[in-house]
């Protein structure tokens, strides 16, 4: 027999979802409710429902650490380079319109919000998954009578 | 006919609200932490209906797209409570925990608790 | 103030988020404050629905339903299962500053805007504003998403950076791999094995244990191995 | 009698079942003895109370992209809530968390799940 059968088929159904709606959020967040950070959390936490039915070894080798590690840094430098992009353009630091000066209906706008939030959503998935990390990867020593 | 509808929704949020309060009293006088859980799970679907129903009474119904996200994530929780007090761990997979018997809280002393294999 | 029946509701969320914050500090049992904690994001994320503020539900309901859960009994897996009770002597200088701090509160609330009133400085000034400008400047429907990552980028950008420290103190702290599987945490400070001669635990514990781990942790440990708590 | 009018009573027949169902189960929750009969009064919320409070509302917002949402959290709830209880029941069943008994007895959880084993 194998054990938690039914978790394991309904978290395996559930998983893709719960993606697939982080990305809803992130995509869709300028007409409804939602954004980069909330997005990242989403997906975070369907991450840590792989890693709570599948183990966190299994998570490990679907997202390694040194994706973690990376993605963190690059959503902050998505974030700040897309700033440093309006200033090479010739425009103030974040002043998106720089990205397409003669629109009318702000496109450039629409560039710039889609650059940030996406580095946002890369800094918090990876955040919320290196504290998951960081405490499920250890091991309690406890006696019967502590607990 | 509006009205009707508005007063229908009202009231079925009201009672939503009565619902939520009483599971809330278990969660709180629960005697085993089996009925925490069980309350919290109750709890949760109680207020996707409540925010479901709601959003009808205001007329915005962005508050459906909360109570998706509730439906999705309330199951993390679940998962990782039982996890939680099954194995006394968080980073062992389900999938080749083998089957042993932690001692709910008796006040007696037992034997030692095996935990799942770490993989 | 005209009465309208929607307040039945919010008095009635709010009413349930007194409660449980009565009972996260005057229960003992983490475990039970953990839940505790997962209702009183669910009760928050609905009454800020009924505020109208659409984002905030749904920041508290993805962080609080999900993530917070996880992440306070994995932290709870390290320490003890119960609080440890506070004499009351200690307690009374902490309840004295908050009864003060509660009085200022309810002395400052005369000069609060209405519940919902349309001219309160939220809505009557730049907020007001920025409403109008989103048409015209950006082309985007939700206000929320315009203002927090254009007019206040500078804002944002500070936030993602917050979570980013965050993240790097966690790293640099713990590690990714809990180092390796090595380390073990030690609630209460006993050190298993040197009390009572306990049957044979895990076979990871015979491996020759981290430097770290023998030092002040382990000291303090003998001393108190005799006087469980 | 219009379409409308129709919607409305069906919609609010559903709605009042659901919303009843789901008052009996949290009483339920409250007033019944013992863990195990608590989670069927839980699980009769989990179910039938939601699907036929959101099925009401879905008649009531006619087809929009509101009822194809409701009709999301329908499936996840209906996906979820069952998996939540089966969990929680299998917990307690394991840990030994013994059924509050009258006249006849229940097999001790240990053995009863020897059984289960055998029989896959």
């Amino acid at each position: 027999m194998s054990p938690h059968l039914v978790l394991r088929v309904v978290a395996k159904m559930l998983i893709p979802l719960i993606a697939l709606f982080a990305f809803y959020v992130q995509f869709h967040g300028d007409f409804g409710p939602g954004g980069g950070f909330q997005a990242g959390v989403i997906l975070a936490a369907g991450i840590i429902l792989y890693a709570l039915v599948f183990g966190i070894d299994a998570a490990k080798k679907a997202v390694p650490p040194s994706w973690i590690r990376i993605g963190m840094s690059f959503g902050v430098l998505l974030y700040g380079g897309t700033g440093v992009a309006t200033w090479m353009l010739g425009g103030n630091f974040l002043d998106y319109t720089q990205f397409a000066p003669e629109s009318t209906h702000a496109a450039g706008q629409h560039w710039g919000i889609f650059a940030v939030e996406l580095g946002v959503f890369c800094t918090v998935t990876c955040a919320m998954l290196a504290i998951f990390y960081a405490f499920g990867s250890r091991t309690p020593e406890l006696s019967d009578e502590d607990w | 006919m509006a009205h009707f509808l508005y007063t229908l929704n009202l009231g079925a949020a009201i009672f939503m609200l009565v619902a939520m309060a009483l599971v809330l009293a278990r969660l709180l006088s629960g005697p085993t932490l089996y009925d925490r859980v069980l309350a919290v799970n109750s709890f949760g679907t109680t207020t996707i209906l409540f925010l479901c129903v709601f959003s009808f009474v205001i007329g915005r119904t962005d508050g459906i797209d909360i109570a998706i996200l509730y439906a999705l994530m309330n199951f993390i929780a679940t998962i990782a409570v039982l996890k939680f007090f099954r194995y006394r761990a968080l980073d062992m997979s389900l999938e080749d925990a083998h089957i042993d018997k932690p001692t709910i809280k008796t006040g007696k002393k037992t034997g030692p608790v095996k935990r799942g294999r770490r993989t | 103030m005209h009465f309208s029946p929607i307040f039945i509701l919010d008095f009635g969320l709010m009413a349930m988020l007194l409660v449980v914050a009565f009972a996260v500090v005057r229960i003992r049992s983490l475990f039970a404050i953990v839940m505790l904690q997962g209702v009183y994001s669910l009760l928050s994320a609905a009454w800020f629905v009924s505020l109208d503020a659409v984002d905030v539900a749904f920041t508290e309901a993805a962080v609080g339903a999900g993530i917070s859960t996880v992440l306070m009994l994995g932290a709870m897996l390290l320490t003890d299962r119960q609080a440890k009770p506070i004499p009351v002597h200690q307690k009374m200088g902490p309840f004295l500053v908050v009864v003060v701090a509660g009085l200022a509160m309810f002395y400052a609330i005369g000069d609060m805007p209405a519940y919902g009133d349309a001219l309160s400085p939220a809505n009557a000034y730049i907020g007001a504003e920025y409403i109008e400008a989103t048409k015209r400047e950006i082309f985007i429907p939700n206000v929320v998403t315009a203002v927090l990552a254009s007019y206040r980028g500078y804002d944002t950008f500070g936030e993602t950076v917050v979570i980013f420290m965050a993240g790097l103190g966690v790293l640099l702290l713990l590690g990714l791999n809990g180092n390796a599987g090595k380390w073990r945490a030690k609630p209460n400070g006993h050190n298993i094995g040197e009390g009572a001669p306990t049957p044979a635990r895990n076979p990871v514990e015979n491996e020759p244990k981290p430097v770290a781990k023998s030092t002040k942790a382990k000291r303090t440990a003998k001393k108190t191995v005799g006087v469980k708590s | 009698m219009s379409i409308e009018v129709l919607q409305m009573f069906i919609s609010a027949a559903l709605i009042v079942s659901g919303v009843f169902f789901v008052l009996a189960g949290s009483i339920g929750i409250i007033r019944l003895p013992d863990f195990y009969t608590r989670m069927h009064a839980a699980g009769m919320t989990d179910t039938l109370g939601a699907e036929l409070v959101i099925l009401g509302l879905m008649v009531q917002s006619g087809f929009t992209q509101t009822s194809l949402k409701l009709l999301l959290i329908a499936f996840f709830l209906f996906l979820t809530s069952p998996t939540a209880s089966h969990a929680v029941a299998n917990a307690a069943h394991q840990a030994g968390l013994k059924p509050l008994l009258g006249h006849f007895r229940a097999p001790n959880p240990g053995e009863a799940v020897v059984e289960e084993e055998e029989e896959h």
